[in-house]
Protein backbone atom coordinates (compact mmCIF):
# COMPACT_ATOMS: atom_id res chain seq x y z
CA UNK A 1 0.00 0.00 0.00
CA UNK A 2 1.41 3.61 -1.05
CA UNK A 3 -0.19 6.70 -0.84
CA UNK A 4 1.00 10.11 -1.90
CA UNK A 5 -0.22 13.10 -0.97
CA UNK A 6 0.37 16.84 -1.13
CA UNK A 7 1.61 18.31 1.77
CA UNK A 8 -1.17 20.67 2.11
CA UNK A 9 -2.79 19.60 5.93
CA UNK A 10 -6.12 19.83 4.62
CA UNK A 11 -4.86 15.91 2.47
CA UNK A 12 -3.80 14.84 6.44
CA UNK A 13 -7.84 13.15 6.31
CA UNK A 14 -6.48 10.90 3.90
CA UNK A 15 -3.46 9.89 5.58
CA UNK A 16 -5.59 8.75 8.93
CA UNK A 17 -8.41 6.86 7.07
CA UNK A 18 -6.14 4.79 4.92
CA UNK A 19 -4.18 4.42 7.95
CA UNK A 20 -7.07 2.67 9.79
CA UNK A 21 -8.38 1.13 6.83
CA UNK A 22 -4.66 -1.12 6.70
CA UNK A 23 -5.29 -1.48 10.19
CA UNK A 24 -8.48 -3.26 9.83
CA UNK A 25 -7.49 -5.22 7.37
CA UNK A 26 -4.86 -6.71 9.08
CA UNK A 27 -7.12 -6.86 12.18
CA UNK A 28 -5.45 -4.89 14.36
CA UNK A 29 -7.66 -3.52 17.44
CA UNK A 30 -9.45 -0.38 17.33
CA UNK A 31 -7.37 0.96 20.27
CA UNK A 32 -4.12 0.38 18.69
CA UNK A 33 -5.84 1.82 15.30
CA UNK A 34 -6.31 4.88 16.52
CA UNK A 35 -2.99 5.50 18.19
CA UNK A 36 -1.70 4.54 14.91
CA UNK A 37 -3.96 7.44 13.10
CA UNK A 38 -2.56 9.86 15.58
CA UNK A 39 0.94 8.60 14.81
CA UNK A 40 1.58 8.69 11.23
CA UNK A 41 -0.87 11.69 10.91
CA UNK A 42 1.65 13.48 13.44
CA UNK A 43 4.48 12.49 11.39
CA UNK A 44 3.11 13.70 8.56
CA UNK A 45 2.45 17.03 9.78
CA UNK A 46 5.75 17.50 11.40
CA UNK A 47 7.22 16.98 7.37
CA UNK A 48 4.78 19.69 6.65
CA UNK A 49 5.84 21.92 9.00
CA UNK A 50 9.74 20.93 9.33
CA UNK A 51 10.70 19.36 6.40
CA UNK A 52 8.83 21.66 4.04
CA UNK A 53 8.58 24.81 6.25
CA UNK A 54 4.63 25.42 5.31
CA UNK A 55 5.16 24.81 1.75
CA UNK A 56 1.83 23.06 0.57
CA UNK A 57 3.27 22.23 -3.60
CA UNK A 58 5.41 19.33 -2.17
CA UNK A 59 4.87 15.88 -1.73
CA UNK A 60 4.65 13.03 0.71
CA UNK A 61 5.08 9.27 0.20
CA UNK A 62 3.49 6.84 2.56
CA UNK A 63 4.45 3.56 2.20
CA UNK A 64 2.62 0.47 4.41
CA UNK A 65 4.19 -2.67 5.01
CA UNK A 66 1.95 -5.29 7.64
CA UNK A 67 3.36 -8.93 8.13
CA UNK A 68 2.77 -11.03 10.99
CA UNK A 69 4.14 -9.38 14.10
CA UNK A 70 5.33 -6.52 11.76
CA UNK A 71 3.23 -2.78 11.14
CA UNK A 72 5.41 -0.40 9.50
CA UNK A 73 4.93 2.85 7.85
CA UNK A 74 7.66 4.38 5.70
CA UNK A 75 7.41 8.11 4.95
CA UNK A 76 9.41 9.59 2.60
CA UNK A 77 9.90 13.65 1.75
CA UNK A 78 12.04 15.67 -0.78
CA UNK A 79 12.18 18.26 2.14
CA UNK A 80 15.23 19.72 4.84
CA UNK A 81 17.06 17.19 6.27
CA UNK A 82 15.97 16.40 9.91
CA UNK A 83 18.42 16.30 12.18
CA UNK A 84 17.17 12.92 14.50
CA UNK A 85 19.37 14.61 17.34
CA UNK A 86 16.59 17.53 17.64
CA UNK A 87 13.89 15.67 17.52
CA UNK A 88 12.11 15.19 20.72
CA UNK A 89 8.95 15.80 22.26
CA UNK A 90 9.01 18.41 25.75
CA UNK A 91 9.10 17.22 29.02
CA UNK A 92 5.38 16.62 29.60
CA UNK A 93 5.49 18.18 33.10
CA UNK A 94 6.37 21.27 31.51
CA UNK A 95 2.78 22.50 30.17
CA UNK A 96 3.14 24.72 26.45
CA UNK A 97 1.72 24.55 23.60
CA UNK A 98 3.60 22.38 21.10
CA UNK A 99 6.00 19.65 21.53
CA UNK A 100 3.41 16.55 21.87
CA UNK A 101 3.92 15.12 18.78
CA UNK A 102 6.90 13.00 18.87
CA UNK A 103 5.43 11.79 22.16
CA UNK A 104 2.50 10.80 20.45
CA UNK A 105 4.69 8.56 17.42
CA UNK A 106 7.21 7.20 19.95
CA UNK A 107 4.44 5.88 22.10
CA UNK A 108 2.89 3.65 19.19
CA UNK A 109 6.09 2.73 17.17
CA UNK A 110 8.91 0.46 18.31
CA UNK A 111 11.26 2.14 16.08
CA UNK A 112 11.45 5.40 14.98
CA UNK A 113 14.56 5.82 12.51
CA UNK A 114 15.61 8.14 9.45
CA UNK A 115 17.68 6.31 6.78
CA UNK A 116 20.91 8.29 6.60
CA UNK A 117 21.28 6.63 3.22
CA UNK A 118 18.45 9.24 1.47
CA UNK A 119 20.12 11.63 -0.26
CA UNK A 120 17.80 14.25 -0.81
CA UNK A 121 15.16 14.74 1.52
CA UNK A 122 14.02 12.43 4.17
CA UNK A 123 12.95 8.90 5.02
CA UNK A 124 11.53 7.90 7.84
CA UNK A 125 11.14 4.32 8.97
CA UNK A 126 8.16 3.85 12.48
CA UNK A 127 7.56 0.20 12.91
CA UNK A 128 5.24 -1.22 15.40
CA UNK A 129 6.02 -5.03 16.59
CA UNK A 130 2.59 -6.32 17.12
CA UNK A 131 1.29 -8.12 20.02
CA UNK A 132 -1.33 -10.28 20.45
CA UNK A 133 -3.20 -7.71 22.04
CA UNK A 134 -3.21 -5.35 19.54
CA UNK A 135 -4.92 -7.90 17.38
CA UNK A 136 -9.11 -8.11 16.81
CA UNK A 137 -11.80 -10.30 15.65
CA UNK A 138 -12.43 -7.09 14.41
CA UNK A 139 -13.04 -7.61 10.29
CA UNK A 140 -13.14 -3.84 8.74
CA UNK A 141 -15.99 -2.19 7.33
CA UNK B 1 -14.43 20.52 12.25
CA UNK B 2 -17.08 22.62 12.57
CA UNK B 3 -17.36 25.39 15.50
CA UNK B 4 -21.00 26.47 16.96
CA UNK B 5 -21.21 29.42 19.55
CA UNK B 6 -23.72 29.79 21.51
CA UNK B 7 -24.33 31.00 25.13
CA UNK B 8 -25.48 29.55 28.45
CA UNK B 9 -25.83 31.64 31.38
CA UNK B 10 -23.38 34.09 30.09
CA UNK B 11 -20.76 31.56 29.49
CA UNK B 12 -19.44 30.70 25.50
CA UNK B 13 -19.91 27.66 24.40
CA UNK B 14 -18.06 26.16 21.85
CA UNK B 15 -19.67 23.08 20.46
CA UNK B 16 -16.80 21.26 17.94
CA UNK B 17 -17.41 18.22 15.96
CA UNK B 18 -15.45 16.59 13.20
CA UNK B 19 -11.78 16.19 13.58
CA UNK B 20 -9.03 19.03 14.65
CA UNK B 21 -6.03 19.02 13.12
CA UNK B 22 -3.45 20.52 11.89
CA UNK B 23 -6.02 21.67 8.84
CA UNK B 24 -9.06 22.86 11.19
CA UNK B 25 -7.12 24.12 14.32
CA UNK B 26 -6.20 27.85 12.94
CA UNK B 27 -9.70 28.28 12.72
CA UNK B 28 -10.73 27.20 16.65
CA UNK B 29 -7.11 29.13 17.38
CA UNK B 30 -9.21 32.41 15.92
CA UNK B 31 -12.06 32.11 17.24
CA UNK B 32 -10.15 31.46 21.21
CA UNK B 33 -7.85 34.51 20.41
CA UNK B 34 -11.41 36.62 19.67
CA UNK B 35 -12.91 35.39 22.67
CA UNK B 36 -10.29 35.55 25.02
CA UNK B 37 -10.06 39.59 23.44
CA UNK B 38 -13.39 40.25 24.09
CA UNK B 39 -12.36 38.78 27.63
CA UNK B 40 -15.39 36.23 27.84
CA UNK B 41 -15.53 35.28 32.28
CA UNK B 42 -16.17 31.35 30.90
CA UNK B 43 -15.56 29.38 28.21
CA UNK B 44 -16.75 25.82 27.83
CA UNK B 45 -15.71 23.75 25.19
CA UNK B 46 -18.18 20.59 23.81
CA UNK B 47 -16.65 17.65 22.81
CA UNK B 48 -19.09 15.62 22.46
CA UNK B 49 -19.01 15.24 18.66
CA UNK B 50 -15.35 15.70 18.04
CA UNK B 51 -14.46 12.28 16.34
CA UNK B 52 -10.18 13.46 16.94
CA UNK B 53 -7.79 15.66 18.17
CA UNK B 54 -3.98 15.51 17.45
CA UNK B 55 -1.22 17.60 18.67
CA UNK B 56 -1.85 20.61 17.11
CA UNK B 57 -5.46 20.88 18.37
CA UNK B 58 -4.46 19.96 21.68
CA UNK B 59 -1.64 22.74 21.89
CA UNK B 60 -4.16 25.19 20.46
CA UNK B 61 -6.58 24.50 23.64
CA UNK B 62 -3.27 24.97 25.99
CA UNK B 63 -2.84 28.44 24.17
CA UNK B 64 -5.93 29.24 25.06
CA UNK B 65 -6.39 28.32 28.54
CA UNK B 66 -3.69 30.00 28.83
CA UNK B 67 -5.25 33.49 27.40
CA UNK B 68 -8.11 32.48 29.67
CA UNK B 69 -6.02 32.76 32.59
CA UNK B 70 -4.26 35.99 31.77
CA UNK B 71 -7.69 37.77 32.20
CA UNK B 72 -8.68 35.92 35.07
CA UNK B 73 -11.47 34.01 32.97
CA UNK B 74 -11.80 30.04 33.15
CA UNK B 75 -11.98 27.52 30.21
CA UNK B 76 -13.66 23.85 30.68
CA UNK B 77 -13.99 20.88 28.76
CA UNK B 78 -16.83 19.09 29.11
CA UNK B 79 -18.07 15.24 26.89
CA UNK B 80 -14.47 14.58 25.75
CA UNK B 81 -15.07 11.25 23.90
CA UNK B 82 -13.20 7.79 25.75
CA UNK B 83 -11.02 7.51 22.98
CA UNK B 84 -9.93 11.75 23.31
CA UNK B 85 -9.38 11.48 27.33
CA UNK B 86 -6.73 9.02 27.19
CA UNK B 87 -5.03 11.33 24.83
CA UNK B 88 -5.51 13.81 27.42
CA UNK B 89 -4.38 11.83 30.06
CA UNK B 90 -1.22 10.86 28.33
CA UNK B 91 -0.19 13.53 27.66
CA UNK B 92 -0.57 14.77 31.36
CA UNK B 93 -2.86 17.12 30.97
CA UNK B 94 -6.18 15.89 32.09
CA UNK B 95 -5.07 17.73 35.15
CA UNK B 96 -4.18 21.00 33.71
CA UNK B 97 -7.69 20.98 32.12
CA UNK B 98 -10.99 21.52 33.69
CA UNK B 99 -12.45 18.26 32.52
CA UNK B 100 -15.99 17.50 33.10
CA UNK B 101 -18.72 15.54 32.36
CA UNK B 102 -21.57 17.33 31.00
CA UNK B 103 -22.26 20.74 30.30
CA UNK B 104 -24.44 20.89 33.91
CA UNK B 105 -21.44 19.82 35.77
CA UNK B 106 -19.63 22.59 33.82
CA UNK B 107 -21.69 25.16 35.10
CA UNK B 108 -21.94 23.81 38.65
CA UNK B 109 -18.84 24.31 40.16
CA UNK C 1 -3.20 12.55 -5.12
CA UNK C 2 -2.13 8.61 -5.74
CA UNK C 3 -2.83 4.97 -4.13
CA UNK C 4 -1.61 2.40 -5.12
CA UNK C 5 -2.90 -0.82 -3.76
CA UNK C 6 -2.72 -5.24 -3.93
CA UNK C 7 -4.84 -6.13 -6.47
CA UNK C 8 -7.24 -8.01 -3.73
CA UNK C 9 -10.45 -7.03 -2.76
CA UNK C 10 -9.98 -6.28 0.85
CA UNK C 11 -7.95 -3.14 -0.33
CA UNK C 12 -11.15 -1.86 -2.35
CA UNK C 13 -13.02 -0.32 0.91
CA UNK C 14 -9.20 1.88 0.74
CA UNK C 15 -10.30 3.16 -2.92
CA UNK C 16 -13.47 3.95 -1.45
CA UNK C 17 -11.98 5.80 1.61
CA UNK C 18 -9.76 7.56 -0.35
CA UNK C 19 -11.90 8.66 -3.55
CA UNK C 20 -14.82 10.15 -0.68
CA UNK C 21 -12.08 11.84 1.08
CA UNK C 22 -10.78 13.58 -2.44
CA UNK C 23 -14.32 14.45 -2.74
CA UNK C 24 -14.98 16.08 0.44
CA UNK C 25 -11.93 18.00 0.23
CA UNK C 26 -12.92 19.59 -3.12
CA UNK C 27 -16.05 20.47 -1.89
CA UNK C 28 -18.56 17.90 -3.85
CA UNK C 29 -22.00 16.78 -2.42
CA UNK C 30 -22.82 14.18 -0.80
CA UNK C 31 -25.00 12.49 -3.63
CA UNK C 32 -21.61 12.58 -6.10
CA UNK C 33 -19.72 11.25 -3.65
CA UNK C 34 -21.26 8.16 -3.49
CA UNK C 35 -21.35 7.81 -6.77
CA UNK C 36 -18.19 8.03 -7.24
CA UNK C 37 -16.78 5.88 -4.76
CA UNK C 38 -19.35 3.33 -6.33
CA UNK C 39 -17.55 4.27 -9.75
CA UNK C 40 -14.01 4.06 -8.81
CA UNK C 41 -15.00 1.14 -6.16
CA UNK C 42 -16.04 -0.89 -9.87
CA UNK C 43 -13.36 -0.02 -12.32
CA UNK C 44 -10.93 -0.93 -9.21
CA UNK C 45 -13.29 -4.63 -9.12
CA UNK C 46 -12.92 -5.19 -13.03
CA UNK C 47 -9.28 -4.93 -12.74
CA UNK C 48 -9.20 -7.53 -10.69
CA UNK C 49 -11.75 -9.26 -12.07
CA UNK C 50 -10.24 -9.13 -15.56
CA UNK C 51 -7.17 -7.20 -16.32
CA UNK C 52 -5.73 -9.84 -13.40
CA UNK C 53 -8.28 -12.32 -13.84
CA UNK C 54 -8.33 -12.54 -10.04
CA UNK C 55 -4.52 -12.37 -9.16
CA UNK C 56 -4.45 -10.48 -5.40
CA UNK C 57 -0.80 -10.43 -5.90
CA UNK C 58 -0.37 -7.29 -8.69
CA UNK C 59 -0.92 -4.08 -8.50
CA UNK C 60 -3.55 -1.05 -9.02
CA UNK C 61 -2.53 2.25 -9.00
CA UNK C 62 -5.26 5.05 -9.11
CA UNK C 63 -4.16 8.96 -9.28
CA UNK C 64 -6.45 11.79 -8.54
CA UNK C 65 -6.44 15.20 -10.34
CA UNK C 66 -9.55 17.70 -9.10
CA UNK C 67 -9.10 21.24 -10.64
CA UNK C 68 -12.03 23.84 -11.44
CA UNK C 69 -15.44 22.18 -13.09
CA UNK C 70 -13.16 18.60 -13.21
CA UNK C 71 -13.08 14.95 -11.47
CA UNK C 72 -10.30 12.69 -13.23
CA UNK C 73 -9.35 9.65 -11.98
CA UNK C 74 -6.50 7.70 -13.73
CA UNK C 75 -6.76 3.69 -13.02
CA UNK C 76 -3.71 1.88 -14.38
CA UNK C 77 -2.96 -1.89 -14.02
CA UNK C 78 -0.32 -4.16 -15.48
CA UNK C 79 -3.02 -6.95 -16.75
CA UNK C 80 -4.27 -7.62 -19.82
CA UNK C 81 -5.55 -5.49 -21.99
CA UNK C 82 -8.87 -4.63 -22.38
CA UNK C 83 -11.04 -4.50 -25.65
CA UNK C 84 -13.02 -1.28 -24.90
CA UNK C 85 -15.50 -2.02 -27.36
CA UNK C 86 -17.01 -5.50 -25.35
CA UNK C 87 -16.83 -3.65 -22.31
CA UNK C 88 -20.55 -2.85 -22.19
CA UNK C 89 -22.74 -3.18 -19.51
CA UNK C 90 -25.96 -5.37 -19.91
CA UNK C 91 -29.40 -4.13 -20.92
CA UNK C 92 -31.40 -3.10 -17.62
CA UNK C 93 -34.18 -4.58 -18.87
CA UNK C 94 -32.40 -8.24 -18.89
CA UNK C 95 -32.66 -9.10 -15.20
CA UNK C 96 -29.67 -10.99 -14.31
CA UNK C 97 -26.75 -11.91 -12.11
CA UNK C 98 -23.59 -8.89 -13.14
CA UNK C 99 -23.74 -6.78 -15.70
CA UNK C 100 -24.08 -3.23 -14.08
CA UNK C 101 -20.59 -1.95 -12.98
CA UNK C 102 -19.96 -0.28 -16.20
CA UNK C 103 -23.28 1.59 -15.49
CA UNK C 104 -22.33 2.51 -12.54
CA UNK C 105 -18.99 4.28 -13.87
CA UNK C 106 -20.55 5.77 -17.01
CA UNK C 107 -23.84 7.03 -15.17
CA UNK C 108 -21.08 9.27 -12.45
CA UNK C 109 -17.83 9.73 -15.18
CA UNK C 110 -18.25 11.67 -18.54
CA UNK C 111 -15.48 10.59 -20.08
CA UNK C 112 -14.45 6.53 -20.04
CA UNK C 113 -11.18 6.36 -22.15
CA UNK C 114 -8.84 3.86 -22.25
CA UNK C 115 -5.15 4.99 -23.11
CA UNK C 116 -4.27 3.24 -26.52
CA UNK C 117 -0.61 4.94 -26.19
CA UNK C 118 0.42 2.33 -22.94
CA UNK C 119 2.20 -0.40 -23.88
CA UNK C 120 1.27 -2.85 -21.03
CA UNK C 121 -1.61 -3.40 -19.44
CA UNK C 122 -4.24 -0.39 -19.30
CA UNK C 123 -4.55 3.13 -18.18
CA UNK C 124 -8.19 4.02 -17.62
CA UNK C 125 -9.05 7.40 -17.65
CA UNK C 126 -12.35 8.68 -15.61
CA UNK C 127 -13.65 12.45 -15.98
CA UNK C 128 -16.50 13.73 -14.37
CA UNK C 129 -17.30 17.47 -15.36
CA UNK C 130 -18.55 19.00 -12.53
CA UNK C 131 -21.47 20.89 -12.31
CA UNK C 132 -22.31 23.64 -9.89
CA UNK C 133 -25.35 21.56 -8.25
CA UNK C 134 -21.81 19.14 -7.52
CA UNK C 135 -20.89 21.48 -5.39
CA UNK C 136 -21.74 21.93 -1.61
CA UNK C 137 -20.88 23.69 2.03
CA UNK C 138 -19.62 20.20 2.96
CA UNK C 139 -16.21 20.85 4.50
CA UNK C 140 -14.31 16.99 4.77
CA UNK C 141 -14.37 15.84 8.44
CA UNK D 1 -19.85 -6.89 5.84
CA UNK D 2 -21.49 -9.14 8.87
CA UNK D 3 -24.44 -11.63 8.21
CA UNK D 4 -26.30 -11.88 11.22
CA UNK D 5 -28.84 -14.69 10.72
CA UNK D 6 -31.99 -14.92 13.15
CA UNK D 7 -35.83 -16.79 12.70
CA UNK D 8 -39.06 -15.03 12.93
CA UNK D 9 -42.37 -16.45 12.45
CA UNK D 10 -40.70 -19.44 10.62
CA UNK D 11 -38.80 -16.65 8.19
CA UNK D 12 -35.15 -16.41 8.47
CA UNK D 13 -34.00 -12.85 8.62
CA UNK D 14 -30.74 -12.03 7.64
CA UNK D 15 -29.06 -8.79 9.16
CA UNK D 16 -26.34 -7.50 6.56
CA UNK D 17 -24.28 -4.53 8.20
CA UNK D 18 -20.76 -2.63 6.93
CA UNK D 19 -20.00 -2.74 3.26
CA UNK D 20 -21.01 -5.25 0.49
CA UNK D 21 -18.49 -5.52 -1.69
CA UNK D 22 -16.21 -7.81 -3.96
CA UNK D 23 -14.66 -8.66 -0.86
CA UNK D 24 -17.34 -9.39 1.52
CA UNK D 25 -20.32 -10.62 -1.50
CA UNK D 26 -18.74 -14.45 -1.29
CA UNK D 27 -19.96 -14.72 2.10
CA UNK D 28 -23.19 -13.28 0.89
CA UNK D 29 -23.55 -15.55 -1.60
CA UNK D 30 -22.46 -18.84 0.76
CA UNK D 31 -25.22 -18.58 2.94
CA UNK D 32 -27.81 -17.63 0.69
CA UNK D 33 -26.81 -20.56 -1.09
CA UNK D 34 -26.80 -22.88 2.14
CA UNK D 35 -30.63 -21.78 2.75
CA UNK D 36 -31.65 -22.13 -0.58
CA UNK D 37 -30.57 -25.47 -0.45
CA UNK D 38 -32.60 -26.26 2.85
CA UNK D 39 -35.72 -24.52 0.56
CA UNK D 40 -36.26 -22.38 3.46
CA UNK D 41 -39.93 -20.53 2.51
CA UNK D 42 -39.11 -17.00 3.19
CA UNK D 43 -36.09 -14.79 3.52
CA UNK D 44 -36.07 -11.38 4.66
CA UNK D 45 -32.82 -9.08 4.58
CA UNK D 46 -32.79 -6.58 6.39
CA UNK D 47 -30.67 -3.79 4.59
CA UNK D 48 -31.02 -1.23 8.08
CA UNK D 49 -26.95 -1.38 8.65
CA UNK D 50 -26.00 -1.58 5.45
CA UNK D 51 -23.36 1.23 4.97
CA UNK D 52 -22.90 0.65 0.81
CA UNK D 53 -23.64 -2.07 -1.74
CA UNK D 54 -21.47 -2.59 -5.46
CA UNK D 55 -22.63 -4.49 -8.34
CA UNK D 56 -21.26 -7.78 -7.13
CA UNK D 57 -23.35 -7.61 -3.91
CA UNK D 58 -25.97 -6.59 -6.02
CA UNK D 59 -26.04 -9.73 -8.43
CA UNK D 60 -25.20 -12.02 -5.32
CA UNK D 61 -29.10 -10.71 -4.14
CA UNK D 62 -30.56 -11.63 -7.96
CA UNK D 63 -28.65 -14.59 -7.69
CA UNK D 64 -30.50 -15.31 -4.29
CA UNK D 65 -33.80 -14.14 -5.58
CA UNK D 66 -33.79 -16.70 -8.64
CA UNK D 67 -32.75 -19.31 -6.23
CA UNK D 68 -35.39 -18.82 -3.51
CA UNK D 69 -37.81 -18.61 -6.62
CA UNK D 70 -36.60 -21.62 -8.34
CA UNK D 71 -38.29 -23.67 -5.10
CA UNK D 72 -41.01 -21.45 -4.68
CA UNK D 73 -39.69 -19.62 -1.75
CA UNK D 74 -40.14 -15.69 -1.13
CA UNK D 75 -37.31 -13.48 -0.75
CA UNK D 76 -37.70 -9.42 0.41
CA UNK D 77 -35.67 -7.05 1.44
CA UNK D 78 -36.25 -4.14 4.20
CA UNK D 79 -35.30 -1.23 6.08
CA UNK D 80 -32.55 0.13 2.67
CA UNK D 81 -31.20 3.27 2.99
CA UNK D 82 -32.31 5.99 0.82
CA UNK D 83 -29.00 5.83 -0.75
CA UNK D 84 -28.87 2.07 -1.58
CA UNK D 85 -32.48 2.80 -2.96
CA UNK D 86 -31.83 4.77 -5.24
CA UNK D 87 -28.89 2.56 -6.53
CA UNK D 88 -31.82 -0.46 -7.41
CA UNK D 89 -34.28 1.95 -9.18
CA UNK D 90 -30.90 3.27 -10.69
CA UNK D 91 -30.40 0.01 -11.23
CA UNK D 92 -34.25 -1.20 -12.56
CA UNK D 93 -34.15 -4.10 -9.87
CA UNK D 94 -36.44 -1.99 -7.35
CA UNK D 95 -39.12 -3.61 -9.44
CA UNK D 96 -37.74 -6.71 -9.58
CA UNK D 97 -37.09 -7.40 -6.07
CA UNK D 98 -39.92 -7.13 -3.13
CA UNK D 99 -38.67 -3.82 -1.06
CA UNK D 100 -40.33 -3.18 2.39
CA UNK D 101 -40.07 -0.80 4.95
CA UNK D 102 -39.98 -2.78 7.61
CA UNK D 103 -40.11 -6.06 8.79
CA UNK D 104 -43.61 -6.27 10.27
CA UNK D 105 -44.28 -4.53 6.39
CA UNK D 106 -42.26 -7.73 4.93
CA UNK D 107 -44.08 -10.50 7.23
CA UNK D 108 -47.19 -8.60 6.63
CA UNK D 109 -48.21 -9.09 3.14
N1 LIG E 1 10.22 15.80 10.51
C1 LIG E 1 10.93 16.66 11.28
N2 LIG E 1 11.96 17.36 10.75
C2 LIG E 1 12.67 18.22 11.52
N3 LIG E 1 12.41 18.46 12.81
C3 LIG E 1 11.41 17.80 13.41
C4 LIG E 1 10.61 16.87 12.67
N4 LIG E 1 9.71 16.36 13.52
C5 LIG E 1 9.92 16.96 14.72
N5 LIG E 1 10.93 17.83 14.67
C6 LIG E 1 11.48 18.63 15.80
O1 LIG E 1 11.07 18.02 17.01
C7 LIG E 1 10.30 18.93 17.82
C8 LIG E 1 9.18 18.20 18.52
O2 LIG E 1 8.20 17.80 17.58
P1 LIG E 1 6.70 17.54 18.01
O3 LIG E 1 6.72 16.67 19.22
O4 LIG E 1 5.97 17.03 16.84
O5 LIG E 1 6.13 18.94 18.50
P2 LIG E 1 5.86 20.32 17.75
O6 LIG E 1 5.89 20.08 16.28
O7 LIG E 1 4.52 20.70 18.24
O8 LIG E 1 6.95 21.22 18.24
C9 LIG E 1 9.83 20.00 16.87
O9 LIG E 1 9.63 21.22 17.51
C10 LIG E 1 10.94 20.05 15.83
O10 LIG E 1 11.97 20.88 16.27
N1 LIG F 1 -11.26 -3.64 -16.99
C1 LIG F 1 -11.84 -4.50 -17.87
N2 LIG F 1 -11.08 -5.28 -18.68
C2 LIG F 1 -11.67 -6.14 -19.54
N3 LIG F 1 -13.00 -6.30 -19.66
C3 LIG F 1 -13.81 -5.58 -18.89
C4 LIG F 1 -13.28 -4.63 -17.96
N4 LIG F 1 -14.33 -4.05 -17.35
C5 LIG F 1 -15.43 -4.61 -17.86
N5 LIG F 1 -15.15 -5.54 -18.79
C6 LIG F 1 -16.14 -6.32 -19.60
O1 LIG F 1 -17.39 -5.62 -19.56
C7 LIG F 1 -18.43 -6.47 -19.02
C8 LIG F 1 -19.37 -5.65 -18.17
O2 LIG F 1 -18.70 -5.23 -16.99
P1 LIG F 1 -19.53 -4.88 -15.69
O3 LIG F 1 -20.64 -3.97 -16.08
O4 LIG F 1 -18.58 -4.37 -14.67
O5 LIG F 1 -20.23 -6.21 -15.20
P2 LIG F 1 -19.67 -7.61 -14.68
O6 LIG F 1 -18.24 -7.44 -14.32
O7 LIG F 1 -20.55 -7.90 -13.53
O8 LIG F 1 -19.88 -8.54 -15.82
C9 LIG F 1 -17.70 -7.54 -18.26
O9 LIG F 1 -18.44 -8.71 -18.19
C10 LIG F 1 -16.41 -7.69 -19.02
O10 LIG F 1 -16.57 -8.57 -20.09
Amino acid sequence: MVVKIPSHPKYLCIVREVTAKVGHIHGINEDLVEQLKLAVDEACANVIKYAYGGDARKRIVIRYKVDRGWFEVVIEDSGVKADPEAIMGRRLEEVRPGGLGVHFIKRCFDIFEFDGKKKKGNRLRLVRYLKEKDEDRYNGA
Amino acid sequence: MKIDITEHNGAKVFSLSGDIDLYSSPALRKELIFFIGEKVPLLLVDFRDVSYIDSSGIATLVEGLRGMMSHGGKMKLFGIPERIVEIFAFSKLDKVFDICGSLDDAVKD
